[in-house]
């Protein structure tokens, strides 16, 4: 018999209008003859407009992983199964892409027949934490959905308090104004902690986010536990030429209000022959003079990432956004990469240890302090932390000379590691 | 399958090596891009330091996408990019190119399959969403469909670059905020405290986990008709919903309660302004499928506001930084109420400490 | 018998140097002969030195007014007075100056003599709130030298838990940025509030400031429970030939990086033949342009004050800045005067009824919220009030659409007010 | 007096009446000012609408003034400036001159009376400051000995106009703060919880209002050997000293509690930046009569740094902000501690949540 599909006249309004719509692609499955996703995706789409009806959500959770792992899979079980049986079942494997989300249509080929096969046939590329979702999977074919997966190199990624799939920005692939090699970074970290995130043992989840520059194209800074982002120490590099082209061809009001006038830090100045006078010090690495004019700008050349830690949204305390824990970080040899990953580890260990049940890292360096966090982790004070020292003079200081002397000590070490 | 059968141990791969799916120009350049433009709406143009050049063509896609068309986007890959595609962090599709006469043909047919090119530099780019009715097991509304109608309406503003910088619009479908910040947020806004099942209290919730998280100390302990319960305080409950992931049985959902609020000047980059958290600007919408009209009509208001008024590189919060948010209210015809003072932790630097106004 | 000189090794090396030196000043009066005033002085640099070699004070307070007023003296009796017998007791009378600090040579040798008379002869001029200090007086002496003062037109200033003597700026005397008649404002407000001041009964101080211009030359919004500050509606005035001759003196460059990239949102452009571009829907009233070009840029001429409330020291809960109350009241007609006087007397009056104990109206406001004090005062909120509308979703907004509607009642009735 | 007299009542007068003290060109052109210049350091020359001029002289004093010094300034008030003069906001004298020739010989015979010339325009003016030994009753140090020291160093940038911007100093002789923010401030800064004089307590304190008093709720009513006193919990006291005032056997003071801060870039005026706090960049230095030579050492390393660094209109804060807290501690070869984090409330608001760096 042919499951006889459901009528659904709230979705059918999305339908038309001309961005692509979501609607027709679960049709098309849900037309797709009598194969098992067809069957599901007719029940999926009745819930769906059941939901659109009465404004009510009908999936409650549950517990459903594979074989050797304890998380990446969200289970969906349907509070309204009596009326839509062939989707009461319908959990989403999070699968983790290649960093960047490159793909070959080799690869994409082949995730659409497995998953067409074990699944709904419905694929959303990419979740916000950068998944890879799998969306409307039975519990009985979790595994072998996943067991092909895995066979043609793709791995499981994070749900639940564990470490979370990351995401990298395209950046060296594609982009001039990468400060680092992201996908190196994205792979040493993430796959040197593996077993953090296939087997949630954490307080809570911990998200890292890899951007090649502070654009930021990623979101780091609001949304990972850890941020990853490009930046450089000596000056930028300037093309004067291209600086006069530039100016050349837009005037020299238009370059005054677009880029002098809008560097956050008046570290800009134009010459009166059209060159561009920079004053590196004053400089923040905002990025925006550099966007504006990239054939004539670019990033300096001693190159890194700043680490910012914290970032996460509402829940409890409110949102919070990372904020700077290591200014720079050189990362240009195997060792430089090293001392990163190493850092990252000592990072997700300290979590481990401190943190409360289901608190963020942010919410814990919030509870016990920046500084108190510094210290445990070793890592020196450093100015560029905060946006000035403290306004407060309710602070006890009897110790200063001892605290001091580390900051004359670490500059010392600074000068002398140069 | 009936036969039993030990099951296979994953192989641990982790994430995967990029370089076997990635464009051969984008490996060859890896590291060495010279400089970029734009030389129409939805094309980039970058060129190496050894003068390889590469054209991506940016497409929009509806995210929760069948295998039909993802086996259409294939087709184009390998008929116009060499078998390579990637994905942005916003879900539009990329397919790099060798030589510029291939990005008209293409846009072409991309059109004709029905995928709008555009979403670069200073357009509106798909909205990221989250997850709705069609997964998520707290949702207040849908995500998809929310984008979708949206989607329809601004299609002009990706497919060209017309405004003052590129809009980034986000929206969730519960407090939560999986979305996260944007230049216009469109976040469900609960507005009444969640209704206690209390027979089931007892058997679903881990009362004390429930207890923990609620971020006013709302929730207690409670004997409610002989069963060990939870009771709220409802004069503290700010409607948050944080509790109803751990504990089902308080409902926070409802037509009463199920709310659109309206968010702007959420920032990322650290172009020119620091980072920002988006700021409340509308509240109290109706969550009306299939096309939320209500919502359509307020981020319209804004967004038109913007392109007409902002400078070139301003962002939308920057925008509103130099014009002031009186004007911003006036141009948008939003209301400013004492609810928009915060009053959370650090709210009194959101307070104007100076004479710095705008008449 | 002569009162002999105590030793004064240390005061006396801070005799030297190219600064007035109080000391020489203290010295004189000592060594004016049998004078009371010289025979307290002797005692007085007796003790002081003692501090200066004990690093310690050595005051106490206790209670010492005149007759009908409960404020304004502030006691000090020696804790080492059997050492310096003569300055056992060394009262300060806080007296309030013309407002402005405008003196004729006349007024100020009267007060000289009344000092010489009664005191020690040490005027401090003036003390941070704004008082004349006399500083240095018995017991016995506090009611005639009052008496002559009084006698001689001034006034007791304000001390304890009251209104407090105020300030404000020379403005409309001698400047040109000064947008309001500040002797006007501050006298009628203190003057109607005397009672407030020369009876302590309130929860705490409560300071009145008044700069005629955002320049805030009287320190208000730091220092003033409510900041008067004058500001304008309109657009500035510029005189653009007036622009041109200061960029051909100072050259482009420096024109922009002074002036327009300094504008802190970018109001400001450079037009090609050197007239200034200028958009004051962005101008937020810094006066900074107006301060480099005097000449050329004044305020526009729809003028009145911005009302801040709630600045402070660190006591308590830190330190405070006052924030926006009103935006703007205009401030010309006699009734323009009446509405901010009776919005001073409001406020007294609610801080009177609603603050704790050693409590501030700042940390009032703090306590019971901005939009609470609001509501109270019967004050529409402004979007001026904020740097931003809210960041947190933590609020609970099902009564919007009411709030809502408040709003735009409040904007048909300011445009019909127009 | 020892013959019985019932006492006068006063006149209400309240704030004087400024105009029959008021120098007469600025009665007669009140409120028509049309700009000013300074045609040297000390002088301002206002010209009225009508075409008025006047010349303001500005000489500094020691606040603190016998009647001799004031007598001596009417002298010259007398002489030059119609019989008339004020004071300013930092206790400054200045005459009001109706023609530029006078201020020559004006200037002249100020300088050799030892008033100093000055604190106009971008110079550093007097330093604002408070009572200390000389009357308060909770002093930790002096402030008019502070000030005279100071200004002796600083006496070549009082008289003369090479800062970057206009510099305010003021220094505090408690952790109360009357002088409060300043470009440059010396503050007391309490290092030891109060010293508890338990046989006065009872007699000499408010027990309650001392108890609330406390910032962080260290202080607890107890009994000590056999009296009610108050007890301080040591690990949460903060040593602010606000005990002290309220009950003064709660003793802050001490050699070993008393020392001096430094803070910097406090602004007032709303020019350019918004009004700002000042912010610590050295602490725990000797409170040293007469002449405090470590804290003239600093101020001197902060103050040139700035003059040599600063660019025109920049304040002190405006010039950190722009060249990077990391470099103005490297150019005065001050530390950065643990304790300039700060955690105060709305602290979180301090923290660098971008990646806006300097190198
Ligand atoms: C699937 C996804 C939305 C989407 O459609 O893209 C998602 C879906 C959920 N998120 Fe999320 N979050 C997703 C990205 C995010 C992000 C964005 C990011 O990672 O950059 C955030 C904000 C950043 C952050 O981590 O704070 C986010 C912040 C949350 C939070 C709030 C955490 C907090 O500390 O405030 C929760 C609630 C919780 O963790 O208890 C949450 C919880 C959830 C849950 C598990 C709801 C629940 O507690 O049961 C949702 C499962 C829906 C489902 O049925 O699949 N999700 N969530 C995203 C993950 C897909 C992927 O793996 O790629
Ligand atoms: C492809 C993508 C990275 C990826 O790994 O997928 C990307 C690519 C580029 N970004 Fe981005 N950004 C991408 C997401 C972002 C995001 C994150 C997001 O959209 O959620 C941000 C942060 C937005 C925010 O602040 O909230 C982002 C903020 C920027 C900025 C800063 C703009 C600003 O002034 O604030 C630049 C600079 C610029 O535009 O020149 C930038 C610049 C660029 C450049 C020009 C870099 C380069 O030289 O190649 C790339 C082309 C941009 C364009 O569309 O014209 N990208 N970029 C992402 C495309 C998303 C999309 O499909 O729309
Ligand atoms: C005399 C004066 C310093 C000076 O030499 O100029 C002064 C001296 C005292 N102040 Fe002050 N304050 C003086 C202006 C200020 C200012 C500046 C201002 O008014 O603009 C402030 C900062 C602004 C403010 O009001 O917060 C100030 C903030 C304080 C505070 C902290 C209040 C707070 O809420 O944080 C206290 C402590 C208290 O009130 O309990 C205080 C308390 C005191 C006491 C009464 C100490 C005490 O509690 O016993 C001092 C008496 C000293 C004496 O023996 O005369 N004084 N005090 C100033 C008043 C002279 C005058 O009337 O003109
Ligand atoms: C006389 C006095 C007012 C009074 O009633 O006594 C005064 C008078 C003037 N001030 Fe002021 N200011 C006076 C205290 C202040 C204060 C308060 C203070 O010093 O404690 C401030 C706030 C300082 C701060 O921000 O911490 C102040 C911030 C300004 C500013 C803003 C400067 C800036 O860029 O931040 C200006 C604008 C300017 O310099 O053109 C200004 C401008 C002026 C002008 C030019 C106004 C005018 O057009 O006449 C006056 C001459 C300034 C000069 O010295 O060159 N005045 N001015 C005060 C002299 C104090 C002294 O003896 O040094
Ligand atoms: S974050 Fe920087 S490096 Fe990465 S893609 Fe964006 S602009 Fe390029
Ligand atoms: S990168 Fe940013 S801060 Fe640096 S010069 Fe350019 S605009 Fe200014
Ligand atoms: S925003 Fe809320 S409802 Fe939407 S996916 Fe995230 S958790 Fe689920
Ligand atoms: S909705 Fe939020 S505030 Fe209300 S009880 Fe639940 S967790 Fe607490
Ligand atoms: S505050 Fe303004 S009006 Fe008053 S003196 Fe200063 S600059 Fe002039
Ligand atoms: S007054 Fe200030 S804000 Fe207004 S234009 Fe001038 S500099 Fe800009
Ligand atoms: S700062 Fe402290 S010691 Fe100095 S006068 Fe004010 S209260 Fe007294
Ligand atoms: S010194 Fe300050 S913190 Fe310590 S007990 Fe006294 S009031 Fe409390």
């Amino acid at each position: 018999m042919t499951k006889k599909t459901h009528p659904t006249p709230l979705l059918d309004e999305l339908k038309s209008g001309p961005w692509p719509s979501f609607v027709d692609g679960l049709q098309r499955l849900a037309d797709d003859g009598d194969k098992p996703s067809a069957i599901m995706m007719k029940d999926l789409m009745g819930q769906l407009e059941h939901s659109y009806e009465t404004r009510t959500g009908y999936w409650k959770g549950g517990t459903v992983s594979v074989f050797g792992y304890g998380g990446g899979v969200i289970p969906r079980f349907s509070e309204v199964a009596e009326k839509f049986p062939e989707s009461s079942e319908f959990h989403t494997l999070r699968v983790q892409p290649p960093a960047g989300m490159h793909y070959s249509t080799k690869l994409l080929r082949d995730m659409c027949d497995i998953w067409e096969e074990h699944g709904s046939g419905l694929i959303a590329l990419h979740g916000q934490s950068g998944d890879i979702m799998f969306q409307g999977c039975t519990t009985e074919k979790v595994q072998p959905a996943f067991d092909d997966l895995n066979k043609i190199g793709l791995d499981m990624g994070g749900a639940g308090p564990a470490l979370r799939t990351s995401m990298s920005c395209v950046g060296h692939a594609r982009c001039e104004q990468s400060c680092y090699d992201e996908v190196r970074a994205h792979r040493q970290i993430i796959n040197g902690l593996l077993d953090e995130m296939h087997r949630p043992a954490l307080p809570y989840k911990f998200k890292f986010k890899f951007s090649g520059c502070p654009n930021d194209c990623v979101n780091a800074i609001h949304r990972a536990d850890m941020a990853v982002i490009g930046t450089w120490r000596d000056d930028m590099q300037v093309d004067q030429e291209k600086v006069q082209e530039h100016v050349a061809k837009v005037g020299r009001k238009q370059m005054i209000d677009t880029v002098v006038a809008m560097c956050p830090t008046r570290a800009l100045s134009l010459n009166d022959d059209d060159t561009l006078d920079v004053d590196n010090r004053s400089c923040v690495r905002c990025m925006h003079c550099i966007n504006v004019m990239p054939k004539a700008l670019s990033p300096g050349k001693d190159r890194g990432v700043t680490i910012l830690m914290g970032g996460k949204r509402s829940l409890k305390i409110g949102d919070q956004m990372g904020t700077v824990i290591h200014p720079f970080l050189k990362l240009e040899t195997d060792e430089d990469y090293e001392t990163l990953v190493e850092f990252a580890e000592e990072c997700i260990d300290f979590f481990a240890e401190n943190a409360l049940e289901h608190e963020r890292i942010g919410e814990t360096i919030d509870r016990i302090g920046l500084a108190n966090f510094l210290e445990a982790m070793d890592v020196p004070v450093d100015p560029n932390m905060v946006n000035h020292p403290r306004t407060s003079s309710y602070v006890r200081t009897d110790d200063w000379d001892i605290e001091a002397a580390k900051w004359f000590e670490h500059k010392k070490a600074k000068a002398a590691a140069k | 399958m009936n036969k039993a059968e030990m099951p296979r141990r994953p192989d641990e791969h982790g994430v995967p090596d990029p370089f076997p799916y990635m464009h051969p120009t984008l490996r060859a350049n890896y590291g060495n891009w010279d400089w970029h433009e734009r030389p129409r709406p939805g094309v980039l143009h970058h060129v190496a330091k050894g003068g390889d050049e590469i054209w991506t063509v940016r497409a929009g896609t509806q995210r929760q996408m069948d295998v039909g068309t993802i086996r259409k986007l294939c087709e184009l890959a390998d008929e116009f990019a060499d078998g390579f595609m990637r994905f942005t962090t916003r879900s539009n599709a990329e397919f790099m190119v060798t030589s510029a006469d291939k990005t008209g043909p293409l846009i072409e047919k991309l059109n004709e399959a029905g995928f709008p090119v555009g979403g670069t530099g200073n357009s509106l780019s798909m909205i990221s969403h989250t997850q709705g009715w069609l997964h998520c097991d707290i949702p207040g509304t849908d995500a998809s469909g929310v984008v979708k109608s949206l989607m329809d309406e601004l299609h002009h503003e990706f497919t060209h670059e017309e405004m003052p910088n590129r809009v980034r619009m986000t929206t969730s479908c519960c407090q939560i905020n999986c979305g996260g910040q944007g230049d216009i947020a469109i976040n469900v806004q609960y507005v009444k405290p969640p209704k206690i099942n209390h027979d089931l209290v007892a058997n679903v919730c881990e009362r004390p986990a429930v207890v923990a998280r609620c971020p006013v100390a709302a929730i207690r302990p409670a004997m409610v008709n002989g069963k060990p319960s939870l009771e709220v305080d409802e004069k503290k409950c700010i409607c948050c919903g944080a509790c109803y992931p751990p504990c089902p049985p308080m409902q926070i959902n409802g037509p009463d309660s199920t709310k659109i609020a309206i968010w702007v000047g959420g920032k990322h980059s650290n172009a020119r302004s620091k980072p920002t958290f988006h700021k409340l600007v509308a509240a109290n919408l109706p969550n009306n499928p299939p096309r939320w009209p209500e919502v359509a009509d307020i981020v319209k208001r804004i967004l038109y506001a913007y392109k007409e008024d902002g400078r070139p590189w301003e962002r939308l919060g920057e925008w509103i930084d130099r014009i002031g948010w009186p004007r911003f209210f006036e141009m948008t015809d939003l209301a400013f109420t004492k609810h928009q003072i915060d009053d959370w932790r650090g709210a009194r630097s959101s307070l104007n400490a100076s004479t710095h106004l705008h008449f």
